[in-house]
């Protein structure tokens, strides 16, 4: 029996479904599986029960929790996709801050009849069965974790950093060698250190490691004594990772002393 | 007014982003978009960001079009810097841009468009009846993909393309993959322009509009300073607030462009219109020869430009990867911290105007606008007289009709996620 | 042992002939700092002064990840894929990495022989290559600093040339035939293999007996320094990585999207990754940060009797490649073994 | 070469609800061969492979008199055994193995046994307990502690229960009990509290400990108040393990004096060796 899988987009780049929708394997996926529901490539169905549901996006308006909750309700399974179900994303970094005020700065004094809000990660609103990283998630990882459904079992989560990869790939470290202010050592692995094999410092595009083992506060120091600022350092952990529980905290411990 | 009928739907399948469309059919007609995406204030992201930071936040207003996210604003802070780049990272971005634009292209005729056309809810359906139509819409999409793999490190969210130049060079041998394969799938571009050739475009949407594109610095190309109107008129981009204006309607999250006051189009339509002199090689014989389907007052047209620039960017690629020769160069470092910067390409849903302040290498005001966000009321208005040509001639199937409707906005291929980034002016 | 000598002006031809007896691997630079071992076009981009690789030799027979088997799930069967093993030969290793290589043969090659690693291993040819410390380096303190068995060639630098230690028979073959490369080792040269001999054993950071380490460690643990050091840790495994004599694994089954077919694969794996002392039920043998910290240095630490050496070779990887600058030997020196730090080394 | 990481199709021949969460299920060798010269000593395991899901150690609960057979008696707790509580009659899994030292049952022959299970510990014991059936005149007395928090979660409770009649007349004593469930019918308290029934002789006794590892020391200064030798205490551990024979390092514990493979140099391990090995337990 096939696995009826729906795919759903609340509030994102869209990146995670065009992802999906862009796997080399994208014509054995629909063979393999019923695809009861996915608006970005079908016009065909509507939110029903499935077998799972994998949904990308922040929760950034009512509409979209009251989706995301039917989601959930018609759901044997939900999968988070990507940063912004998982995080919040880069909107999330927005975290913190009154909504009406950065409405008001960007759309004065004008009314919009839905209600908006900083976009917040599905696990604050529904129970989320299992994460599946990146910003997007990488094609290898997409088919896994589809074909470890199909055969009846789950996938195996990643809970190292990008920095292990980057060592497989045999990458120069360019934290160590540029004293660039790279993410790697607090990022979720998967992408196989992308960024540090082009010479770019990760951004952490992938989100904070799970089970609270992203490091913040130990990277921050090494930052720190490289030079770098608070601001600076903040601003640039805030973008993926503004959502991660203590993440602020733990970057004003280290910079405690001075203030 | 009394409503006797209405077209609601509040979810548009197979667009990239999330609107609906409201259709009220009464005394008279009136259709609009709800742009129901949330709001994601990306001006606000970027704000006291270091501009590395908000070079690699941009991309992720819109996947389809990351690379031209990441483009832009890369010009933008090194206009503001005074950064001149060399040749090479010029050509290698170009190249990166142009893959783009055929997979966001392909993957908007074959994915989005196409089913449409031949009757079907998606392109998986579709697929099993027209196995080497999508073979081909896989190819095209694959080969876009992979020039922006080979240069910008993968086809969302380009990490590799920084300011400056690149994090690290392609191989020669990888542009010699592209050159290679350009060869292959050119067939299947051509391909591409033919199957529309099998169909009329409804005159309901025929229209008088003006189109916005790029001048291009050169060839039909995707960069320059200057933006060039179908009425004649042009204006540099540092000017772009004078002539494009933004309102906001209380049933929108986006906000919607007019260019002199007036609803206006881009994208692929528009730069065929303003530059097909400027085309060459296959995609210049496809157009002379097919040039009736080139219609600027019908928005349809839009699918057959689309298809002709992939022919045109494919055999493009190809030429810049004849010529290449990757040269070892460091990234271009900036020497100062402060400036104000603006930048205008060709996304490939149409004009992209960036516009940056930096101050001590902070971003302090960052402004975008999309193309999706320019087009919207036109595109409303498209929408609106499908509907009303439709009812007038005896359509009553209100299904039928907003079927249509449907289709007239995927022929602009909106990009909703782009649309609500969110614009301040 | 037999010894010969090789002048300068015949190393590159001798280089060259190397590739005759497999693919030729040797060290280069791959960026500003680092120097990493890659297959070799042009000799000449040899790097002959490197000190340490940022991938240690144990990639050419452990793979970073590599396919196990094929698996068959409809029909419940495990296919085991052996790819093609050519010869190759690993130019310059340094002797630390010689006998980390040897711990990996004790581990990989005992009653339950690896065959993926012992394949690679036969069609492998060791040449080493002498080196002078930097301020990483504790392979004296280990006493790995020289090596008597575990490679084919061994090159001696010398002030024109190189003296050449001939380990084993795969050596004397190579040798053999090419004789007319090779001189004659006169007293001159033997005076200059002493002379770098000693300078080299005069460059090291510490002196002293190192082996009482494992004792003071173990009783040491409850130390705040393994709290203050470990919280610099990210615990991103570097460490472990580039550690020459770290093998830790982890094997998954990798389904394809058919649900028919998959492989089952397996990928180095780091005693600093949470999941490493996880079982089932959610129990952590290592459940702090602190717990893995402190895991490496006794592990390491401890005796790997067939050898009669500590796992730890004294290289430095591990601290080179640190990027919280964590100093392994300083961590230990402060734990106070015997061994004396030798300022301004 | 042989490839150690091979497998043997097995074959499931029945599966037993042992609790809610465990079943006992009995495999066979596909290959005839293998079937015959297939041999264990109990306390090893087997690396237990469910294709394109994983492998997991698991000990053989089984006697090794039985060839061409053997059972194994698995928990439900995460990926790779839930899998594996899908199965069902006829179905092909990979083995291979035996791994680990296993107990030393030929130095407890001629003494008595105690046997202290908790939990999920039942399983390696009850080989051992097996075996000794097998081959009861070469052993003294028997004593079997089999605990756990709730009466449905003692494992083999009714087999072992079933033969506690004929069994005290061999000299064979059955002691099950609980610690949490009030509405169990017979003994109460921890394993270590029911030491002091056994039939065993102190100074005539090999003991074996299976359970989690929080158990190990309360038994441990049980036994030993009991005048139990400590030299003849052992215990079977458990760590995360991808091979089995001492390559993958997950399993490698203790400190930098004594450094062991709970999978090659364990997973049996005698007193001494725990108390003289911080993190071993
Ligand atoms: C020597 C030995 C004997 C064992 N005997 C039995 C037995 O007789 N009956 C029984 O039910 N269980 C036994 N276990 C425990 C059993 O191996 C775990 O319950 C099982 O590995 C859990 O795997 P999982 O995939 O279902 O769980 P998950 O938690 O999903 O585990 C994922 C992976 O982690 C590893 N892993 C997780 N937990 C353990 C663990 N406790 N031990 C080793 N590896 C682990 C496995 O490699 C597994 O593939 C034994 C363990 C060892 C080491
Ligand atoms: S470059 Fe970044 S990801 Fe790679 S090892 Fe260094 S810190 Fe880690
Ligand atoms: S290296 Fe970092 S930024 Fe780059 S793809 Fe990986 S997680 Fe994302
Ligand atoms: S522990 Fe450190 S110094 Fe010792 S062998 Fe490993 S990497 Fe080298």
């Amino acid at each position: 029996m096939k696995l009826r899988i729906g795919i759903h987009g609340l509030t994102s780049c869209y990146g995670c479904q065009l992802r999906m929708a862009s796997v080399r394997e994208l014509l054995e996926v629909a063979e393999n599986f019923e695809i009861a529901y996915w608006y970005m490539v079908s016009s065909k169905g509507e939110i029903s029960h499935v077998d799972i549901a994998f949904v990308e996006g922040s929760v950034s308006t009512a509409k979209d929790e009251e989706e995301l909750k039917k989601i959930r309700e018609n759901a044997d399974v939900l999968v988070a996709v990507g940063s912004c179900a998982i995080y919040g994303g880069v909107q999330g970094m927005l975290f913190g801050k009154e909504y009406e005020e950065i409405f008001k700065e960007v759309y004065g004094d004008n009314k919009i009849e839905f209600e908006g809000r900083i976009g917040e990660p599905l696990k604050k609103y529904v129970k989320v069965d299992y994460n599946l990283p990146g910003c997007p998630p990488e094609e290898e990882e997409i088919i896994y974790y589809l074909a470890t459904f199909a055969i009846g079992s789950y996938p195996e989560e990643k809970d190292y950093p990008v920095c292990t990869e980057c060592r497989r790939k045999g990458y120069p470290c360019v934290l160590i060698e540029k004293n660039e202010p790279c993410l790697g050592p607090l990022t979720v692995a998967g992408c196989d250190a992308r960024c540090p094999g082009y010479n770019v410092a990760c951004i952490g595009c992938r989100g904070p490691l799970p089970h609270g083992i992203a490091w913040f506060d130990s990277l921050a120091k090494t930052f720190k004594e490289k030079g770098m600022s608070k601001e600076y350092i903040k601003a640039r952990m805030e973008i993926f990772g503004k959502q991660y529980e203590k993440m602020d905290e733990m970057i004003e411990k280290v910079f405690e002393d001075e203030d | 007014m009394k409503i006797e009928r209405e077209i609601k739907n509040d979810h548009l399948a197979r667009i990239e982003g999330k609107a609906g469309v409201v259709v009220e059919i009464g005394d008279e007609i009136r259709a609009r978009i709800n742009v129901t995406e949330g709001p994601r204030f990306f001006e606000i992201l970027t704000k006291e960001k270091n501009y590395e930071e908000a070079a690699a936040i941009c991309p992720r207003i819109c996947s389809f079009c990351s690379i031209p996210h990441k483009l832009t604003p890369l010009e933008a802070i090194e206009n503001a810097l005074d950064v001149e780049v060399t040749e090479q990272t010029k050509l290698l971005r170009q190249m990166l841009y142009f893959g783009n634009m055929v997979e966001s292209h392909a993957l908007h005729l074959y994915l989005f468009a196409i089913p449409d056309y031949l009757g079907y809810h998606d392109a998986l359906s579709m697929a099993k009846e027209y196995p080497d139509l999508m073979k081909n819409g896989m190819d095209l999409k694959n080969f876009g993909a992979m020039v922006q793999n080979i240069i910008g490190s993968r086809e969302i969210h380009p990490e590799n393309a920084v300011v400056g130049g690149f994090g690290k060079l392609p191989e020669q041998h990888e542009i010699e993959k592209i050159k290679k394969m350009a060869y292959n799938v050119i067939d299947a571009a051509v391909a591409t322009v033919e199957f529309f050739l099998d169909y009329e475009y409804p005159s309901y949407v025929n229209l008088e509009r003006n189109h916005l594109a790029i001048k291009p610095h050169n060839g039909y190309g995707v960069y320059g300073d200057e933006i060039v109107a179908s009425d004649g008129f042009y204006f540099s981009v540092d000017k772009y607030k004078e002539y494009i204006e933004e309102d906001i309607a209380p049933y929108s999250f986006a906000k919607r462009g007019k260019y002199k006051g007036e609803p206006f189009m881009v994208g692929a339509l528009s730069r065929i219109v303003n530059n097909h002199n400027l085309l060459e090689g296959k995609a210049k014989e496809l157009l002379n020869s097919h040039s009736e389907f080139v219609k600027a007052e019908n928005s349809f047209s839009n699918n057959f430009c689309q298809a002709l620039e992939i022919v045109y960017f494919i055999e493009k690629i190809a030429e810049m990867a004849e010529n290449i020769k990757i040269r070892k160069e460091e990234r271009v470092k900036p020497d100062k911290k402060d400036g104000k910067g603006y930048a205008v390409t060709e996304a490939p849903r149409g004009l992209l105007i960036y516009e940056v302040e930096i101050e001590n290498d902070i971003i302090k005001y960052m402004n975008v606008i999309t193309p999706t966000a320019m087009f919207l009321p036109m595109m409303e208005i498209d929408a609106r007289n499908m509907a009303e040509g439709m009812w007038k001639n005896g359509y009553k199937d209100i299904d039928l009709i907003g079927k249509k409707v449907e289709m007239v906005i995927r022929a602009y291929d909106p990009c909703i996620s782009c649309s609500v980034h969110v614009i301040r002016l | 042992m037999r010894y010969v000598k090789i002048k300068d002006e015949k190393v590159y031809e001798f280089l060259e002939g190397l590739k005759n007896y497999g693919k030729l691997y040797a060290p280069v630079k791959i960026s500003d700092k680092f120097y990493d071992r890659k297959e070799i076009d042009d000799v000449k981009k040899i790097a002959f002064d490197y000190i340490r690789t940022i991938m240690p030799a144990k990639k050419f027979f452990i793979p970073p990840k590599e396919e196990m088997f094929e698996i068959d799930i409809e029909n419940g069967e495990y296919k085991e894929k052996l790819e093609e093993v050519e010869p190759f030969v690993l130019f310059g290793m340094h002797p630390c990495e010689i006998v980390a290589l040897r711990i990996l043969d004790g581990i990989y090659m005992d009653e339950y022989a690896d065959i993926y690693y012992t394949r690679r291993r036969k069609a492998g040819i060791i040449i080493g290559l002498s080196c002078l410390p930097d301020e990483y380096c504790f392979c004296n303190l280990r006493r790995t600093d020289f090596v008597d068995i575990g490679f084919d060639l061994f090159f001696h630098e010398l002030p024109d040339g190189y003296l050449i230690r001939v380990g084993s028979p795969n050596g004397h073959k190579i040798i053999d035939e090419n004789l007319d490369l090779f001189a004659e080792v006169n007293q001159q040269d033997i005076d200059a293999f002493r002379e770098f001999e000693e300078k080299r054993q005069r460059m090291f950071r510490c002196y002293g007996s190192f082996d009482n380490i494992r004792y003071l460690l173990e009783l040491t643990m409850q130390d705040k320094l393994w709290d203050e050091e470990s919280e610099k840790c990210f615990g991103c495994g570097n460490c472990t990585n580039t550690c020459p004599t770290c093998r830790c694994y982890d094997v998954q089954d990798i389904p394809n999207i058919d649900g028919k077919t998959g492989k089952r694969i397996r990928f180095w794996d780091s005693c600093q990754f949470r999941s490493h002392g996880l079982v089932a039920g959610g129990h952590n043998f290592r459940p702090t940060k602190k717990d893995r910290f402190l895991n490496r240095y006794i592990c390491k630490n401890s005796y790997f009797y067939p050898l009669g050496t500590s796992y730890c070779v004294g290289c430095g990887n591990c601290t080179y490649f640190c990027p919280a600058n964590i100093d392994f030997l300083g961590n230990l020196l402060k734990v106070r073994s015997t061994a004396e730090e030798v300022k301004n080394a | 070469m042989h490839n150690v990481y091979a497998l043997y199709k097995c074959r499931v021949l029945r599966i037993y609800d042992l609790t809610d969460d465990v079943k006992l299920f009995l495999f066979r060798f596909e290959n005839p061969s293998i079937a015959e010269s297939w041999t264990f000593v109990p306390g090893q395991f087997v690396q237990l492979s469910i294709p394109g899901v994983g492998e997991v150690p698991i000990s053989i609960c089984s006697s090794p008199m039985k060839r061409g057979f053997f059972e194994l008696c698995i928990k439900k707790a995460g990926r790779v055994t839930s899998k594996i509580f899908d199965l069902k009659p006829g179905d092909s899994v990979g083995v291979r193995g035996p791994y680990g030292n296993g107990f030393p049952v030929k130095d407890f022959e001629e003494n008595d046994l105690l046997l202290i299970a908790a939990g999920i510990g039942m399983a390696p014991l009850r080989s051992v307990f097996m075996y000794a059936l097998d081959n009861r005149w070469k052993f003294g007395n028997i004593t079997v502690i089999n605990s756990a928090r709730y009466g449905k979660r003692l494992l083999f409770q009714k087999e072992l229960e079933a033969m506690r009649d004929v069994a005290e007349a061999e000299n064979i004593r059955i002691i099950q009990t609980v610690t949490r469930d009030p509405d169990w019918p017979g003994r109460i308290g921890r394993a270590q509290e029911h030491i002091k029934y056994a039939n065993t002789r102190p100074d005539k006794s090999y003991v074996c400990v299976c359970g989690p590892p929080q158990i190990y020391n309360d038994v441990f200064n049980k036994l030993i108040e009991h005048g139990y030798d400590p030299k003849k205490i052992y215990v079977t551990l458990e760590r995360r393990m991808k091979c089995g024979v001492g390559k993958c390092g997950h399993c490698i514990a203790g400190s930098s004096t004594f450094l062991k493979y709970i999978c090659i140099d364990g997973p049996v391990f005698g007193y001494y060796d725990i108390i003289s090995t911080p993190g071993l337990i």
